[in-house]
């Protein structure tokens, strides 16, 4: 892994309306800096910040003060020059698009040629094992394959990092477990940069490198765990002790935030 | 031949039409039998049926059918039937040019009003409160209007009947525009897409369904406004100037009115099971909801 | 032949104009109402070919509720309109530059009718009755009449808006109906009484005539912009359309029948009976013409104007321009040289017999 | 946890900022609209027979409003009883469909079919069948233009109940007349009031058709009619203005009760 | 904990759609005992019949044969007799009941008098910390918050039996231990019988005496795993080696019968 820092978090505040009376300080003094290939996951209890923080460094939304530089580069400028790939909770597929369509989208609007932007996005289909259903329409497909598709979708245009915000959080426990390993496998042959936001401490210990745990009211950085249990991780790992051992470490670090502030 | 899937609503919608036919036959002949029966009165009382069975206000159906097959006029060989198809085709083709201006207007309305919001907040009651004005009172000076313009009456007509479709559509239009959530939005940004491209490949796709749950009510409300707008615009054509006509024409012919009022009725119908069957094709690929 | 234009219905278009023409012009004429021998003049212009004869190609337009003829003409939307004095001055008022280049109608026609046992005789027995009113202008003479007798049609009477029909008089919906001689005082007598099973007799009802009452208000007339014809061209257009119009109405007084046939083959759906009614008590409006058809009486002017003004629908007298006669007087002179009767001196009205429903 | 403050959704509504996106624009939109209308008539010399000024209106209206309202009562009257009928009508249908639930599909999908025709059609015929002079011909026009969209509305209302809310009263042994009481009815509510705002609109709309097609001749649609044909644009323009004004306070009117009815609505019961 | 059986299900097959082409053996002779005062879990893959078994049990649906008996008599009988207290996934509340009456409504179909069932009902509320809330309407409270008032809800009626059909499937996961510990509570202090549906393993573990793990087409039980982790359980158990253990045996119960059937 090398060391370049991909994305510089420095200082970073964001106030939700910060004029009116209803002003959410959603996060407070954030410094983070994460490198490249990394897998590094944001952790913490509804509320505290971390869709806002992923958000922000997206420049889906502004912050309040502070400085983000991704790639040496401002964060808007980063977005301009296609440099994310975005999973959210839900896949958002366009229900008018085939699979195959769908996941061309990026390139489509980047102005790639259309024979180009098929052959790539049948590859990412193959990446994602859903090549026989790349004429099926989103709602042919389970709740677990729109995901995958909607991942295959992110890495498309070959982003150098991927931003994701609860991708699993509404599969089951199963399918959850089956994409987890999927999503090792891809980061592993893409060597993309992961930025990850989980509710789950068994998630984010499975997939991560480093979890980044935050508290609520005002959001801030609370304690990062790093995880090394060795790559490639496996069903194995999941029954391992060390991997109770850091699960029983994030959940100690996540409840002494919860206890700091008052539980849920 | 199988019946393709998205033209069952269709075909289905013709069988009910028949189907409601054949019960509204049975209840307009059961109620006039029943009323020649008591003499216009419930039995056993004086009070007065609401509406007297006679052959004025109520022509058997048989003779309302049998007018259809009749000369409109003495000296001409075209039928009744043929002549009010005619006419009503007059209308829909009114309705239709209104319904296209209407769709144009409503949509590029709305979206003006999805990229300005001070524009919408300004000009969303009034166009609420456009609906509101007794269409029936402007359309005598819309058509001088279009004349000043020197337009002909039957593009004043469709803009009549636009004026009512409109509004159904701006509201579903941008209601589907905005109807994209928060993700694809998000998404179409996070890989750097123009506002037009959005629009193109998302909001406008996303906005389709609604699209044509407004083009429903639109084309219903397109009829009205041509018929209402014809009562206006003096170029004699058209399945409302028949009505109208014949509404002058009443007692000396009461079975003509009634099959002009089902004729216009049938017309509206169609033209909307034509927006219906347009749906299904377009729409053939989506999931039902 | 029949010449109802199926295409556009409502619409009465000729089939190209006379040989000696070397072109044709097209012009237009709207009605204020639909077919019927209240217009039996322009039918028959039409149908005998004395518009083609003249190099026109004339389109018919029927009218109709809404159809507004001064508007359809301020509009552009036609070249000549058929229009009341009453409606077209107040339309030029209003900025409309219509001007009355023919008056057809010699005479008012309108009555107020009530039933016979109703005892009311005279319009001040109406103070407090429901009576019905077309309004659109045609509600002018009336008040005029009422205000001669000291009333005012909204505060002494209960005003209905009446519909094409005599519908409401004959159900005793209202007390007092209004009529005009040539159609809707022959609808009352095509109707049959339930109880003897025979046709309304006219000692059935009491008529007021306001014409006798020395109200009568110049109604249907030929109207045209002053803008249009400013054009020379135009102006000889017009004197023809007039000339073939004037030699219709001869026609019509001239051969009764074969012209209640012309208006009935032009799309009214009334029967044969109603429109030869119609018909006669037309000619009765027209004929005779002491001065010529189309001629303008001053005094029945200026009458018409009062009417107009005292009604609230006019607030000045119109200016000079609101009638010319040359055209007509140029028209009449070269109908005249065509050998027609322009005057209808020695004319007699016809017997015509209403039969139910007017068949 | 959170939960989400209504009150500060509610103390939100006189903030200044939300005066100046909310209120302002409208305010300053019709000021534009009239602005221009004025400028472009006087300015072009416009024919008061082709559009009148707005300043010849607002006179035309101050000089004769009182004749307009009073034409304003008897179409009111007209519309008020159409659309009392058309709703109560709508509604009883409406819950008979609920009750007999194999009957609604045929029946509904019949209304929606009828719907689609241009009832003003029927003025005439209502005209001859009720009496041309009487207001049960206006009203009953307005009714069934009323009738049909809030029959449809109603009946989904009563029908589209979540099938969640339908297990836990089952659960609880809750009987047939309880789950239309406290299930069924609450849950038709939002969509009846969709059909009743359509039907404020349409109500009014009918009644002016009707008129023209004879009647009382103090009608507003009657006077409006009258007005344009003299021509007096100014005064037909007051009564087109009076007659908008009404729909809009009819509609307002509804809006208010749907807010009084549903308060669970508060934020969402925007409506329009 | 007696032994007096409050559900005996014997034997029981339900099969959708019975005589149509798409017929579905749901579940196939399922044979269960539960005991008064028991919690018992049903884990298994997502179509295994869960749900269904849960709702026949509560006479939602009706089984194709067998038998059930619910304190000892038929399940009808038990759910007119209004022994069932039941929360579904979603909090499923009426949207037009303020949350009192939300919480009032069993009480109200079973015709208690208004003031006795708001003294009840408000009882119920201070059961779950949300007497401050009572006044509010469903879409004023949060996922969790309107999940704890179908708990009281369900509650209210004082039911014999707790039927709950993955009542916190839809809440993140703090949202979720937290809402896990405050059932046990509720549980120990009601000595209601609970029979718990749900994806999650540790959740399972966590609050069940007893797992019954199912598996798919048809479904059956795989096998029954008995949890005695000692009550009341804490944070604590969580991170006890104990829990680890015994999630382990029920991940390798139910991997084996994933593995039988094929995966995901
Ligand atoms: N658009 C917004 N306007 C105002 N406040 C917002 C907005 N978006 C988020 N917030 C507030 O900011 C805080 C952080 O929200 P955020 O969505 O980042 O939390 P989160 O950690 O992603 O929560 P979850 O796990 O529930 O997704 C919350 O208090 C939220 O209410
Ligand atoms: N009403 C129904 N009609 C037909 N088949 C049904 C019906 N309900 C359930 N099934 C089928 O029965 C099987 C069991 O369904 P069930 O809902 O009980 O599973 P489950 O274990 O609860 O799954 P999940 O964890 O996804 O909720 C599935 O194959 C499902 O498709
Ligand atoms: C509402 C209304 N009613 C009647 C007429 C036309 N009109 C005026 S007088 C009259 C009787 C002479 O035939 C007729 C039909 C109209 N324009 N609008
Ligand atoms: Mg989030
Ligand atoms: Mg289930």
């Amino acid at each position: 892994m090398s060391n370049r820092v991909v994305i510089d978090v420095d200082n970073v505040d964001k106030v939700f309306d910060a004029s009116g009376k209803n002003s959410v300080a959603a996060l407070q003094g954030i410094d983070l800096t994460i490198d490249e290939g990394e897998f590094v996951s944001l952790l913490g209890p509804s509320g505290c910040g971390k869709s806002t923080l992923l958000r922000v460094m997206a420049d889906l939304t502004a912050s309040t003060s502070g400085r983000i530089e991704v790639n040496e580069k401002s964060a808007t400028q980063a977005r301009q020059d296609r440099d994310y790939g975005m999973v959210f909770q839900q896949p958002g597929l366009f229900e008018w698009r085939s699979v195959l369509r769908n996941v061309e989208l990026p390139l489509q609007v980047a102005g790639v040629a259309k024979e180009q932007r098929r052959q790539r996005a049948q590859k990412m289909l193959e990446l994602v094992h859903l090549s026989d259903f790349e004429r099926h329409f989103p709602w042919q497909l389970s709740g677990g394959m729109q995901q995958r598709v909607s991942i295959a979708r992110a890495l498309t245009s070959a982003p150098k990092i991927l931003l994701m915000d609860e991708p699993l959080g509404a599969l089951d426990e199963m399918n959850r477990e089956y994409l987890q390993s999927e999503l090792l496998r891809i980061w592993d042959s893409t060597k993309t940069t992961v930025v990850f936001v989980t509710h789950s401490i068994s998630e984010a210990v499975f997939l991560s490198s480093r979890v980044v745990i935050m508290s609520p009211r005002p959001g801030r950085v609370a304690g990062v765990v790093e995880v090394d249990l060795p790559y490639p991780r496996t069903a194995r790992t999941r029954t391992s002790p060390e991997f109770y051992d850091k699960v029983t470490e994030v959940r100690t670090a996540l409840h002494a935030v919860l206890a700091e502030t008052e539980t849920v | 031949m199988p019946v393709r899937q998205w033209a069952t609503p269709f075909v289905s919608a013709l069988g009910w039409f028949f189907g409601v036919a054949v019960v509204g036959t049975a209840l307009w002949e059961g109620y006039k039998a029943f009323g020649q029966l008591t003499g216009d009165v419930f039995p056993g009382t004086d009070i007065n049926l609401p509406v007297s069975t006679d052959d004025l206000a109520m022509p058997h159906t048989w003779s309302i059918a049998a007018s259809l097959i009749e000369p409109v006029q003495r000296g001409v060989d075209i039928s009744l039937g043929s002549y009010l198809v005619q006419q009503a085709m007059v209308t829909l083709q009114e309705s239709f040019a209104g319904l296209l201006l209407g769709t144009l207007v409503g949509v590029l309305l709305a979206v003006v009003f999805l990229w300005f919001g001070a524009v919408r907040q300004g000009l969303m009651p009034w166009v609420v409160a456009s609906q509101t004005v007794p269409l029936v009172a402007i359309a005598p000076m819309v058509v001088v209007w279009g004349g000043q313009l020197g337009l002909p009456a039957g593009i004043t007509v469709a803009a009549i009947s636009a004026y009512l479709a409109f509004f159904p559509i701006v509201i579903n239009m941008l209601r589907g525009l905005q109807s994209p959530p928060t993700i694809q939005v998000d998404l179409m940004r996070s890989i750097a897409a123009s506002n037009g491209q959005s629009l193109r490949m998302l909001r406008f796709p996303a906005a389709l369904p609604y699209l044509f749950a407004g083009l429903r009510v639109a084309a219903t409300a397109s009829v009205i406004g041509a018929i209402v707008g014809e009562l206006s615009a003096g170029t004699g054509n058209g399945i409302g100037r028949v009505i109208l006509n014949f509404t002058y024409y009443y007692s000396s012919g009461p079975e003509k009115l009634y099959a002009a009022v089902l004729v216009a009725s049938l017309a509206g119908i169609v033209f909307v099971q034509f927006i219906h069957l347009a749906e299904g094709l377009l729409l053939r690929r989506r999931p039902r909801s | 032949a029949p010449s109802a234009d199926l295409a556009t219905p409502g619409t009465s278009t000729g089939d190209g104009v006379a040989d000696h023409c070397e072109s044709g012009d097209e012009v237009r004429v709207v009605l204020q109402w639909v077919a019927q021998s209240q217009f039996a003049g322009y039918y028959a212009a039409q149908d005998q070919g004395f518009y083609a004869d003249e190099c026109l190609e004339v389109t018919i337009q029927e009218g109709g509720v809404n159809v507004v003829p001064q508007q359809m003409l301020s509009s552009g939307n036609t070249e000549f309109a058929v229009s009341h004095v009453t409606k077209s001055m107040a339309t030029r008022e209003e900025g409309a530059d219509l001007v009355n280049i023919g008056q057809i109608f010699q005479r008012g026609a309108y009555l107020q009718v009530s039933w016979a046992d109703s005892g009311l005789e005279t319009l001040s027995d109406l103070e407090g009755q429901k009576v019905g009113s077309w309004g659109f202008g045609n509600d002018l003479t009336l008040r005029a009449a009422m205000a001669g007798e000291g009333m005012d049609l909204e505060e002494d009477t209960t005003m209905v808006q009446q519909p094409f029909d005599m519908s409401l008089l004959l159900n005793r919906d209202i007390d007092s109906a209004q009529a005009k001689t040539y159609n809707e005082y022959a609808q009352l007598l095509e109707a049959t009484n339930p109880e003897t099973g025979e046709l309304y007799q006219p000692s059935d009802f009491n008529t007021i005539n306001l014409q006798d009452l020395g109200y009568s208000s110049l109604e249907d007339g030929v109207y045209a912009r002053g803008e249009w014809l400013r054009d020379e061209e135009n102006q000889d257009i017009a004197t023809r359309f007039l000339k073939a119009t004037f030699e219709g109405w001869a026609f019509c007084r001239d051969h009764f029948e074969e012209c209640t046939d012309i208006v009935l083959d032009n799309g009214s759906t009334l029967g044969y009976s109603h429109m030869a009614w119609q018909l006669n008590e037309v000619n009765r409006l027209i004929w005779p013409s002491p001065e010529g058809i189309g001629a303008v009486d001053e005094d029945a002017w200026q009458q018409t104007i009062d009417i107009a003004m005292q009604g609230d629908v006019l607030a000045t007298e119109p200016d000079a321009g609101a009638y010319r006669t040359d055209l007509s007087e140029a028209a009449l002179e070269a109908a005249r040289e065509n050998g027609v009767d322009v005057i209808g001196d020695d004319y007699e009205p016809e017997d015509v017999e209403l039969a139910p429903g007017g068949e | 946890m959170t939960a989400i403050d209504s009150s500060s959704a509610r103390s939100s509504l006189v903030s200044p900022s939300w005066l100046l996106h909310n209120v302002l624009p409208v305010i300053v939109a019709p000021v534009v609209i009239l602005t221009l209308w004025q400028a472009l008539v006087r300015g072009f010399q416009v024919d008061s027979f082709v559009l009148p000024a707005p300043t010849d209106i607002a006179g035309a209206l101050v000089e004769e409003i009182g004749t307009i309202l009073s034409a304003s009562t008897v179409t009111v009257r007209a519309v008020l009883l159409g659309l009392a009928s058309g709703v109560s009508g709508g509604v009883t249908v409406a819950l008979l469909l609920a009750r007999f639930r194999s009957l609604s599909a045929p029946i509904l999908t019949v209304a929606v079919i009828v719907n689609c025709a241009p009832i003003v059609a029927l003025a005439p015929i209502f005209n001859n069948w009720l009496g041309t002079a009487s207001i049960a011909s206006k009203a009953g026009v307005a009714a069934i233009m009323v009738f049909f969209p809030v029959l449809v509305n109603t009946t989904r209302g009563l029908l589209n109940v979540s099938a969640l809310h339908l297990e836990v009263m089952e659960s609880l042994a809750a009987s047939p007349r309880q789950v239309t009481l406290w299930v069924r009815l609450p849950n038709a509510l939002p969509y009846l009031f969709n059909g009743v705002k359509l039907g404020t609109t349409l109500s009014v709309i009918a009644v002016i058709v009707s008129e023209y097609f004879g009647g009382p001749a103090d009608a507003l649609g009657v006077y409006i009619a009258q007005m344009a044909a003299l021509p007096r644009y100014a005064e037909a323009w007051a009564g087109i203005l009076v007659s908008a004004a009404l729909g809009l306070a009819l509609f307002g009117l509804v809006n208010l009760l749907e807010r009084y009815l549903m308060p669970w609505n508060a934020t969402t019961g925007s409506g329009g």
